[in-house]
Protein backbone atom coordinates (compact mmCIF):
# COMPACT_ATOMS: atom_id res chain seq x y z
CA UNK A 1 0.00 0.00 0.00
CA UNK A 2 1.38 3.25 -1.04
CA UNK A 3 -0.15 5.09 2.07
CA UNK A 4 0.63 3.99 5.26
CA UNK A 5 0.17 5.06 9.00
CA UNK A 6 1.17 1.80 11.14
CA UNK A 7 2.67 1.37 14.95
CA UNK A 8 4.33 -1.16 13.21
CA UNK A 9 8.45 -1.01 12.00
CA UNK A 10 8.87 0.44 8.66
CA UNK A 11 11.36 -1.66 6.18
CA UNK A 12 12.86 -0.43 3.54
CA UNK A 13 12.90 -3.33 1.54
CA UNK A 14 9.27 -3.64 1.64
CA UNK A 15 8.93 -0.04 0.21
CA UNK A 16 11.12 -1.24 -2.55
CA UNK A 17 8.89 -3.94 -3.40
CA UNK A 18 5.85 -1.23 -3.08
CA UNK A 19 7.88 0.42 -6.21
CA UNK A 20 8.16 -2.50 -8.29
CA UNK A 21 6.81 -1.54 -11.74
CA UNK A 22 7.59 -1.75 -15.32
CA UNK A 23 10.32 1.11 -16.86
CA UNK A 24 11.06 2.08 -13.06
CA UNK A 25 14.49 2.33 -13.30
CA UNK A 26 15.39 4.91 -10.48
CA UNK A 27 14.00 4.55 -6.74
CA UNK A 28 14.89 7.33 -4.23
CA UNK A 29 13.69 6.14 -0.75
CA UNK A 30 14.28 8.52 2.31
CA UNK A 31 14.08 7.04 5.66
CA UNK A 32 13.65 9.44 9.43
CA UNK A 33 15.14 7.70 11.83
CA UNK A 34 14.84 8.97 15.58
CA UNK A 35 17.43 10.62 16.39
CA UNK A 36 19.26 11.37 20.17
CA UNK A 37 18.98 15.16 20.54
CA UNK A 38 19.19 16.71 23.69
CA UNK A 39 15.84 18.18 24.06
CA UNK A 40 14.58 20.57 27.62
CA UNK A 41 14.14 17.44 29.43
CA UNK A 42 16.88 15.40 29.15
CA UNK A 43 18.80 13.49 26.52
CA UNK A 44 15.58 12.11 23.65
CA UNK A 45 15.72 8.25 24.28
CA UNK A 46 12.21 8.08 22.20
CA UNK A 47 9.92 9.61 20.55
CA UNK A 48 5.95 9.79 20.64
CA UNK A 49 4.33 10.08 17.10
CA UNK A 50 0.78 10.19 16.96
CA UNK A 51 -1.73 11.45 14.26
CA UNK A 52 -5.22 12.49 13.97
CA UNK A 53 -6.93 10.64 11.77
CA UNK A 54 -8.33 10.11 9.60
CA UNK A 55 -7.27 13.53 8.32
CA UNK A 56 -3.94 12.22 8.56
CA UNK A 57 -4.17 9.56 5.64
CA UNK A 58 -6.10 11.86 3.58
CA UNK A 59 -3.41 14.10 4.01
CA UNK A 60 -1.11 11.61 3.33
CA UNK A 61 -3.04 10.24 -0.50
CA UNK A 62 -3.36 14.44 -1.41
CA UNK A 63 0.53 14.28 -1.48
CA UNK A 64 0.83 11.10 -2.96
CA UNK A 65 -2.09 12.27 -5.87
CA UNK A 66 0.19 15.64 -6.40
CA UNK A 67 3.35 13.41 -6.84
CA UNK A 68 1.97 11.07 -9.41
CA UNK A 69 0.93 14.28 -11.19
CA UNK A 70 3.54 15.57 -10.68
CA UNK A 71 6.74 13.57 -11.63
CA UNK A 72 4.76 11.22 -13.99
CA UNK A 73 4.94 8.33 -11.60
CA UNK A 74 2.26 6.16 -10.31
CA UNK A 75 4.98 4.14 -7.77
CA UNK A 76 5.02 5.90 -4.85
CA UNK A 77 5.24 5.41 -0.75
CA UNK A 78 4.55 7.43 1.77
CA UNK A 79 4.74 5.35 5.24
CA UNK A 80 4.47 6.95 8.49
CA UNK A 81 5.01 5.12 12.01
CA UNK A 82 3.28 6.09 14.75
CA UNK A 83 3.22 5.30 18.64
CA UNK A 84 6.78 5.09 20.93
CA UNK A 85 9.84 4.84 19.27
CA UNK A 86 13.25 4.36 20.50
CA UNK A 87 16.10 6.08 19.13
CA UNK A 88 17.23 4.81 16.06
CA UNK A 89 14.10 3.77 14.78
CA UNK A 90 12.96 4.54 11.52
CA UNK A 91 9.47 6.72 11.54
CA UNK A 92 9.30 7.68 8.15
CA UNK A 93 10.42 6.34 5.03
CA UNK A 94 9.06 8.41 1.41
CA UNK A 95 10.09 6.83 -1.97
CA UNK A 96 9.30 6.85 -5.18
CA UNK A 97 10.03 5.04 -8.55
CA UNK A 98 10.80 6.52 -12.11
CA UNK A 99 12.18 5.89 -15.11
CA UNK A 100 15.05 8.33 -14.24
CA UNK A 101 17.05 9.22 -11.33
CA UNK A 102 16.91 12.65 -11.82
CA UNK A 103 12.50 11.94 -10.87
CA UNK A 104 13.32 9.98 -8.57
CA UNK A 105 15.21 12.18 -6.18
CA UNK A 106 13.10 15.13 -6.99
CA UNK A 107 9.86 13.39 -6.44
CA UNK A 108 11.00 11.68 -3.30
CA UNK A 109 12.04 15.49 -1.82
CA UNK A 110 8.65 16.50 -2.49
CA UNK A 111 7.11 14.20 -0.62
CA UNK A 112 9.37 14.92 2.55
CA UNK A 113 8.70 18.36 2.37
CA UNK A 114 5.23 17.82 2.01
CA UNK A 115 5.01 15.32 4.83
CA UNK A 116 6.44 17.04 7.50
CA UNK A 117 4.12 20.63 6.98
CA UNK A 118 0.66 19.21 5.72
CA UNK A 119 -0.07 16.17 7.40
CA UNK A 120 -1.17 16.47 11.00
CA UNK A 121 1.05 14.03 12.92
CA UNK A 122 3.18 15.11 15.59
CA UNK A 123 6.27 14.16 17.91
CA UNK A 124 6.90 13.98 21.30
CA UNK A 125 10.15 14.18 22.83
CA UNK A 126 10.36 11.16 25.68
CA UNK A 127 13.32 11.82 27.74
CA UNK A 128 13.09 8.97 29.71
CA UNK A 129 11.62 6.11 29.10
CA UNK A 130 7.62 5.84 30.53
CA UNK A 131 6.69 3.28 32.47
CA UNK A 132 6.02 -0.08 30.58
CA UNK A 133 2.64 -1.45 29.97
CA UNK A 134 1.90 -4.41 32.23
CA UNK A 135 3.07 -7.31 30.28
CA UNK A 136 -0.55 -9.15 29.16
CA UNK A 137 -0.91 -12.69 29.44
CA UNK A 138 -1.16 -15.09 26.28
CA UNK A 139 1.21 -14.71 23.16
CA UNK A 140 -0.77 -12.19 21.06
CA UNK A 141 -0.35 -9.41 23.52
CA UNK A 142 2.94 -8.21 22.28
CA UNK A 143 1.95 -5.34 20.01
CA UNK A 144 -0.48 -3.18 21.32
CA UNK A 145 -2.67 -2.44 17.81
CA UNK A 146 -3.40 1.27 17.11
CA UNK A 147 -1.22 3.09 19.79
CA UNK A 148 -0.53 6.48 18.73
CA UNK A 149 -3.40 6.53 15.87
CA UNK A 150 -6.49 6.78 17.87
CA UNK A 151 -9.10 9.32 16.51
CA UNK A 152 -8.94 10.90 20.05
CA UNK A 153 -5.46 11.86 21.27
CA UNK A 154 -4.03 9.93 24.12
CA UNK A 155 -4.90 11.33 27.09
CA UNK A 156 -3.23 11.73 30.24
CA UNK A 157 0.43 10.98 28.93
CA UNK A 158 2.58 12.97 31.24
CA UNK A 159 5.87 14.37 29.59
CA UNK A 160 9.08 12.57 31.40
CA UNK A 161 11.65 14.52 32.53
CA UNK B 1 -27.59 30.84 34.89
CA UNK B 2 -29.07 28.95 31.88
CA UNK B 3 -28.27 25.58 31.08
CA UNK B 4 -25.71 24.90 28.61
CA UNK B 5 -27.39 23.31 24.73
CA UNK B 6 -25.27 20.95 24.29
CA UNK B 7 -20.99 20.39 23.86
CA UNK B 8 -18.67 20.11 21.65
CA UNK B 9 -15.73 17.88 21.70
CA UNK B 10 -12.47 19.12 21.97
CA UNK B 11 -9.26 17.35 20.43
CA UNK B 12 -5.73 18.73 21.78
CA UNK B 13 -2.86 16.88 20.31
CA UNK B 14 0.53 17.23 21.12
CA UNK B 15 1.62 20.20 22.91
CA UNK B 16 -1.60 21.25 23.52
CA UNK B 17 -2.40 18.09 24.74
CA UNK B 18 0.37 17.90 27.22
CA UNK B 19 -0.31 21.41 28.21
CA UNK B 20 -3.84 21.03 29.65
CA UNK B 21 -2.96 17.19 30.53
CA UNK B 22 -5.57 15.39 28.47
CA UNK B 23 -6.18 14.88 24.93
CA UNK B 24 -10.05 14.89 25.04
CA UNK B 25 -12.55 18.02 26.70
CA UNK B 26 -16.08 18.03 26.76
CA UNK B 27 -16.70 21.42 26.18
CA UNK B 28 -20.57 22.78 26.73
CA UNK B 29 -21.69 25.52 24.75
CA UNK B 30 -23.96 27.98 26.41
CA UNK B 31 -27.43 29.33 25.27
CA UNK B 32 -26.05 32.06 23.69
CA UNK B 33 -24.02 29.74 20.89
CA UNK B 34 -20.21 28.88 20.70
CA UNK B 35 -18.22 30.55 17.81
CA UNK B 36 -14.86 28.80 17.15
CA UNK B 37 -13.00 32.21 18.13
CA UNK B 38 -14.86 32.22 21.57
CA UNK B 39 -13.90 28.28 22.38
CA UNK B 40 -10.18 29.18 21.78
CA UNK B 41 -10.36 32.05 23.87
CA UNK B 42 -12.26 29.91 26.93
CA UNK B 43 -9.83 27.61 26.87
CA UNK B 44 -6.92 29.60 26.77
CA UNK B 45 -8.63 31.28 29.95
CA UNK B 46 -9.10 28.07 31.32
CA UNK B 47 -6.04 26.70 30.58
CA UNK B 48 -3.15 29.39 30.95
CA UNK B 49 -0.11 26.92 29.97
CA UNK B 50 -1.68 26.30 26.94
CA UNK B 51 -2.51 29.89 25.79
CA UNK B 52 1.16 30.30 23.74
CA UNK B 53 0.28 26.83 22.09
CA UNK B 54 -2.38 28.20 20.80
CA UNK B 55 -1.26 31.21 19.25
CA UNK B 56 0.94 28.60 16.57
CA UNK B 57 -2.01 26.08 16.10
CA UNK B 58 -4.57 25.12 13.25
CA UNK B 59 -8.12 24.68 14.32
CA UNK B 60 -10.28 21.78 12.67
CA UNK B 61 -14.11 20.75 13.16
CA UNK B 62 -15.88 17.71 11.96
CA UNK B 63 -11.99 17.15 10.13
CA UNK B 64 -12.18 20.35 7.94
CA UNK B 65 -9.70 22.66 8.68
CA UNK B 66 -11.39 26.14 9.70
CA UNK B 67 -10.59 29.48 8.26
CA UNK B 68 -13.05 31.32 9.55
CA UNK B 69 -13.54 31.62 13.73
CA UNK B 70 -16.57 33.14 12.99
CA UNK B 71 -17.94 29.66 12.54
CA UNK B 72 -20.75 28.87 15.46
CA UNK B 73 -20.19 25.41 16.33
CA UNK B 74 -23.20 23.18 17.12
CA UNK B 75 -23.82 20.30 19.62
CA UNK B 76 -21.75 17.33 18.65
CA UNK B 77 -19.44 19.10 16.67
CA UNK B 78 -15.31 17.75 16.85
CA UNK B 79 -13.01 20.58 17.32
CA UNK B 80 -9.22 20.11 16.82
CA UNK B 81 -6.41 21.66 18.09
CA UNK B 82 -3.56 21.57 16.03
CA UNK B 83 0.16 22.41 17.10
CA UNK B 84 2.58 22.65 14.32
CA UNK B 85 2.67 19.21 12.31
CA UNK B 86 6.04 17.25 13.54
CA UNK B 87 5.88 14.31 11.39
CA UNK B 88 9.22 12.67 9.99
CA UNK C 1 31.45 -1.83 3.96
CA UNK C 2 31.10 0.86 2.23
CA UNK C 3 32.30 0.47 -1.27
CA UNK C 4 31.33 -2.58 -2.56
CA UNK C 5 31.84 -4.08 -6.18
CA UNK C 6 30.12 -7.34 -5.92
CA UNK C 7 28.11 -10.22 -8.58
CA UNK C 8 25.52 -10.80 -4.96
CA UNK C 9 22.34 -9.70 -5.27
CA UNK C 10 22.05 -6.15 -3.45
CA UNK C 11 19.52 -5.12 -0.67
CA UNK C 12 18.49 -1.99 0.41
CA UNK C 13 18.03 -3.13 4.40
CA UNK C 14 21.54 -4.30 3.88
CA UNK C 15 22.40 -0.71 3.01
CA UNK C 16 20.19 0.97 5.86
CA UNK C 17 21.92 -1.07 8.35
CA UNK C 18 25.08 0.24 7.38
CA UNK C 19 23.67 3.45 7.29
CA UNK C 20 23.40 3.36 10.87
CA UNK C 21 25.19 5.80 12.86
CA UNK C 22 24.48 8.15 16.31
CA UNK C 23 22.68 11.06 15.14
CA UNK C 24 22.27 10.29 11.60
CA UNK C 25 18.30 11.04 11.61
CA UNK C 26 18.38 10.76 7.33
CA UNK C 27 19.11 8.89 5.01
CA UNK C 28 18.42 8.47 1.58
CA UNK C 29 19.11 5.67 -0.45
CA UNK C 30 19.09 5.59 -4.35
CA UNK C 31 19.09 2.48 -6.18
CA UNK C 32 18.97 1.76 -10.25
CA UNK C 33 17.12 -1.04 -11.48
CA UNK C 34 17.73 -2.71 -15.00
CA UNK C 35 14.94 -1.14 -16.80
CA UNK C 36 13.22 -3.08 -20.00
CA UNK C 37 14.17 -0.88 -22.84
CA UNK C 38 14.25 -1.29 -26.48
CA UNK C 39 18.07 -1.43 -27.74
CA UNK C 40 19.03 -2.13 -31.07
CA UNK C 41 19.30 -6.03 -31.43
CA UNK C 42 15.42 -5.97 -29.51
CA UNK C 43 14.00 -5.86 -26.23
CA UNK C 44 16.49 -5.89 -23.08
CA UNK C 45 15.85 -8.64 -20.95
CA UNK C 46 19.63 -8.60 -19.01
CA UNK C 47 22.58 -6.47 -19.05
CA UNK C 48 26.11 -7.38 -18.92
CA UNK C 49 27.56 -5.04 -16.21
CA UNK C 50 31.58 -5.36 -15.74
CA UNK C 51 34.29 -3.22 -14.19
CA UNK C 52 38.00 -2.53 -14.68
CA UNK C 53 39.12 -3.79 -11.18
CA UNK C 54 40.97 -2.32 -9.23
CA UNK C 55 40.64 0.80 -10.82
CA UNK C 56 37.18 1.06 -10.30
CA UNK C 57 37.26 0.05 -6.38
CA UNK C 58 39.72 3.11 -6.44
CA UNK C 59 37.10 5.43 -8.03
CA UNK C 60 33.87 4.28 -5.89
CA UNK C 61 37.01 5.35 -2.47
CA UNK C 62 37.72 8.65 -3.98
CA UNK C 63 33.74 9.09 -4.11
CA UNK C 64 33.58 8.32 -0.91
CA UNK C 65 36.22 10.38 0.52
CA UNK C 66 35.31 13.19 -0.88
CA UNK C 67 31.32 13.26 -0.08
CA UNK C 68 32.37 12.40 3.51
CA UNK C 69 34.03 15.94 3.33
CA UNK C 70 31.50 17.68 1.25
CA UNK C 71 28.47 16.49 3.10
CA UNK C 72 29.81 15.66 6.40
CA UNK C 73 29.17 12.18 7.03
CA UNK C 74 31.03 9.14 7.62
CA UNK C 75 28.21 7.06 6.67
CA UNK C 76 28.16 6.61 2.58
CA UNK C 77 27.21 3.54 0.25
CA UNK C 78 28.55 2.95 -2.87
CA UNK C 79 27.48 -0.32 -4.47
CA UNK C 80 27.71 -2.05 -7.57
CA UNK C 81 26.70 -5.08 -9.14
CA UNK C 82 28.39 -6.91 -11.72
CA UNK C 83 27.87 -9.74 -13.65
CA UNK C 84 24.80 -10.55 -16.10
CA UNK C 85 21.70 -9.12 -14.28
CA UNK C 86 17.98 -9.59 -15.91
CA UNK C 87 15.40 -6.80 -15.80
CA UNK C 88 14.37 -5.70 -12.82
CA UNK C 89 17.25 -6.38 -10.80
CA UNK C 90 19.23 -3.60 -8.10
CA UNK C 91 22.67 -2.68 -10.32
CA UNK C 92 23.47 0.02 -7.62
CA UNK C 93 22.66 1.21 -4.51
CA UNK C 94 23.85 4.16 -3.42
CA UNK C 95 22.81 6.47 0.02
CA UNK C 96 23.97 8.20 2.98
CA UNK C 97 23.16 8.97 6.20
CA UNK C 98 23.27 12.61 7.64
CA UNK C 99 21.69 14.68 10.73
CA UNK C 100 19.51 16.24 8.41
CA UNK C 101 17.34 15.13 5.50
CA UNK C 102 18.77 18.37 2.60
CA UNK C 103 22.14 17.08 3.27
CA UNK C 104 21.54 13.47 2.79
CA UNK C 105 19.60 14.17 -0.50
CA UNK C 106 22.67 16.16 -1.89
CA UNK C 107 25.10 13.40 -0.77
CA UNK C 108 22.81 10.14 -2.47
CA UNK C 109 22.56 12.76 -5.61
CA UNK C 110 26.14 13.62 -5.64
CA UNK C 111 27.29 9.77 -5.60
CA UNK C 112 24.97 8.18 -8.25
CA UNK C 113 26.00 11.41 -10.33
CA UNK C 114 29.57 10.45 -10.04
CA UNK C 115 29.37 7.07 -9.67
CA UNK C 116 28.02 7.47 -13.45
CA UNK C 117 31.00 9.44 -15.18
CA UNK C 118 33.95 8.55 -12.84
CA UNK C 119 33.75 4.79 -12.21
CA UNK C 120 35.09 2.26 -15.38
CA UNK C 121 31.91 0.51 -14.97
CA UNK C 122 30.14 -0.83 -18.16
CA UNK C 123 26.59 -2.36 -19.11
CA UNK C 124 26.29 -3.88 -22.05
CA UNK C 125 22.64 -4.72 -23.12
CA UNK C 126 21.90 -8.43 -23.76
CA UNK C 127 18.15 -8.72 -25.94
CA UNK C 128 18.55 -12.49 -25.70
CA UNK C 129 19.22 -14.52 -23.23
CA UNK C 130 22.79 -15.82 -23.56
CA UNK C 131 23.43 -19.57 -22.89
CA UNK C 132 23.77 -20.69 -19.41
CA UNK C 133 26.54 -22.04 -17.85
CA UNK C 134 26.57 -25.64 -17.65
CA UNK C 135 25.11 -26.73 -14.18
CA UNK C 136 28.09 -27.73 -11.71
CA UNK C 137 27.82 -30.49 -9.53
CA UNK C 138 27.31 -30.31 -5.61
CA UNK C 139 25.44 -27.06 -3.60
CA UNK C 140 27.95 -24.57 -3.37
CA UNK C 141 28.31 -24.55 -7.38
CA UNK C 142 25.34 -21.96 -7.54
CA UNK C 143 27.15 -18.32 -7.21
CA UNK C 144 29.95 -17.87 -9.67
CA UNK C 145 32.14 -15.44 -8.27
CA UNK C 146 33.82 -12.46 -9.59
CA UNK C 147 32.11 -12.80 -13.29
CA UNK C 148 32.37 -9.47 -14.03
CA UNK C 149 34.80 -8.22 -12.10
CA UNK C 150 37.61 -9.96 -13.49
CA UNK C 151 40.84 -7.43 -13.85
CA UNK C 152 40.40 -8.99 -17.52
CA UNK C 153 37.42 -8.17 -19.51
CA UNK C 154 35.50 -11.37 -20.32
CA UNK C 155 36.60 -12.38 -23.92
CA UNK C 156 34.29 -13.89 -26.69
CA UNK C 157 30.67 -13.02 -25.59
CA UNK C 158 28.84 -12.30 -28.54
CA UNK C 159 26.11 -9.62 -28.29
CA UNK C 160 22.94 -11.57 -29.32
CA UNK C 161 20.67 -10.42 -31.30
CA UNK D 1 62.36 -7.48 -40.86
CA UNK D 2 63.37 -6.94 -37.00
CA UNK D 3 61.87 -8.82 -34.00
CA UNK D 4 59.79 -7.32 -31.78
CA UNK D 5 61.12 -6.36 -28.39
CA UNK D 6 58.19 -7.64 -26.15
CA UNK D 7 54.49 -7.44 -26.04
CA UNK D 8 51.85 -4.85 -24.04
CA UNK D 9 48.74 -6.27 -23.02
CA UNK D 10 45.59 -4.04 -24.24
CA UNK D 11 42.43 -4.28 -22.54
CA UNK D 12 38.97 -3.74 -24.35
CA UNK D 13 36.11 -3.42 -22.16
CA UNK D 14 32.11 -3.26 -23.28
CA UNK D 15 32.22 -1.81 -26.86
CA UNK D 16 35.69 -1.62 -27.49
CA UNK D 17 35.55 -5.75 -26.65
CA UNK D 18 32.60 -6.47 -28.43
CA UNK D 19 33.85 -4.28 -31.66
CA UNK D 20 37.03 -6.39 -31.57
CA UNK D 21 35.38 -10.06 -29.96
CA UNK D 22 38.11 -10.53 -27.58
CA UNK D 23 38.51 -8.71 -24.15
CA UNK D 24 42.60 -8.65 -24.64
CA UNK D 25 45.33 -8.84 -27.02
CA UNK D 26 49.11 -9.16 -26.82
CA UNK D 27 50.83 -6.33 -29.07
CA UNK D 28 53.95 -7.14 -30.20
CA UNK D 29 56.40 -3.70 -29.82
CA UNK D 30 58.02 -2.96 -32.86
CA UNK D 31 61.81 -2.62 -32.56
CA UNK D 32 61.50 1.16 -32.75
CA UNK D 33 59.06 1.53 -29.90
CA UNK D 34 55.25 2.02 -29.48
CA UNK D 35 53.84 5.11 -28.30
CA UNK D 36 50.54 5.05 -26.72
CA UNK D 37 49.36 6.94 -30.12
CA UNK D 38 50.61 4.73 -32.44
CA UNK D 39 49.18 1.80 -30.35
CA UNK D 40 45.33 3.52 -30.92
CA UNK D 41 46.31 4.15 -34.55
CA UNK D 42 47.35 0.53 -34.74
CA UNK D 43 44.63 -1.12 -33.64
CA UNK D 44 42.06 1.22 -35.02
CA UNK D 45 43.92 0.02 -38.47
CA UNK D 46 43.51 -3.46 -37.97
CA UNK D 47 39.71 -3.65 -36.38
CA UNK D 48 38.06 -0.98 -38.19
CA UNK D 49 34.89 -1.75 -36.15
CA UNK D 50 37.01 -0.37 -33.45
CA UNK D 51 37.51 2.92 -34.66
CA UNK D 52 34.22 4.74 -33.69
CA UNK D 53 34.50 3.89 -30.39
CA UNK D 54 37.94 4.61 -29.91
CA UNK D 55 37.03 8.17 -30.50
CA UNK D 56 35.03 8.67 -27.58
CA UNK D 57 37.14 6.20 -25.20
CA UNK D 58 39.88 7.13 -22.35
CA UNK D 59 43.38 5.13 -22.22
CA UNK D 60 44.75 4.02 -19.25
CA UNK D 61 48.52 2.66 -18.49
CA UNK D 62 49.15 0.09 -15.91
CA UNK D 63 46.10 1.56 -13.70
CA UNK D 64 47.03 5.21 -14.27
CA UNK D 65 44.86 7.46 -16.90
CA UNK D 66 47.23 8.34 -19.63
CA UNK D 67 46.60 12.58 -20.56
CA UNK D 68 49.94 12.30 -23.05
CA UNK D 69 49.25 9.70 -25.70
CA UNK D 70 53.32 10.35 -26.66
CA UNK D 71 54.08 8.38 -23.88
CA UNK D 72 56.00 5.54 -24.93
CA UNK D 73 54.88 2.29 -23.91
CA UNK D 74 56.60 -0.99 -22.41
CA UNK D 75 57.12 -4.50 -22.71
CA UNK D 76 54.51 -5.45 -19.98
CA UNK D 77 52.54 -3.04 -20.15
CA UNK D 78 49.18 -3.06 -19.94
CA UNK D 79 46.93 -0.70 -22.17
CA UNK D 80 43.30 -0.58 -21.33
CA UNK D 81 41.06 1.14 -23.89
CA UNK D 82 37.70 2.51 -21.47
CA UNK D 83 34.44 3.46 -23.66
CA UNK D 84 32.51 5.81 -21.74
CA UNK D 85 31.68 4.19 -18.55
CA UNK D 86 27.81 3.11 -18.01
CA UNK D 87 27.43 2.35 -14.07
CA UNK D 88 24.31 2.50 -12.73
Amino acid sequence: MSVRLTDEPLRVDAAMRELEGPGLGGVTLFAGRVRPDRGPGGRVVALLYEAHEPLATRALRAIETEARRRFRTDRVVLWHRVGRLRVGEVAVIVGAACSHRAAAFDAARFLIERLKVAVPIWKTERARPVRRPRPRPGPSAGRSRGSGRARRPAAGRSRAG
Amino acid sequence: MNRPTGSVTVLLFASAREAVGRGELAWPIPPGGLTAAALVAAIGAKFPRLRPTLATCRFVRNGGYLDDLETRLRPGDEFAVHPPYGGG
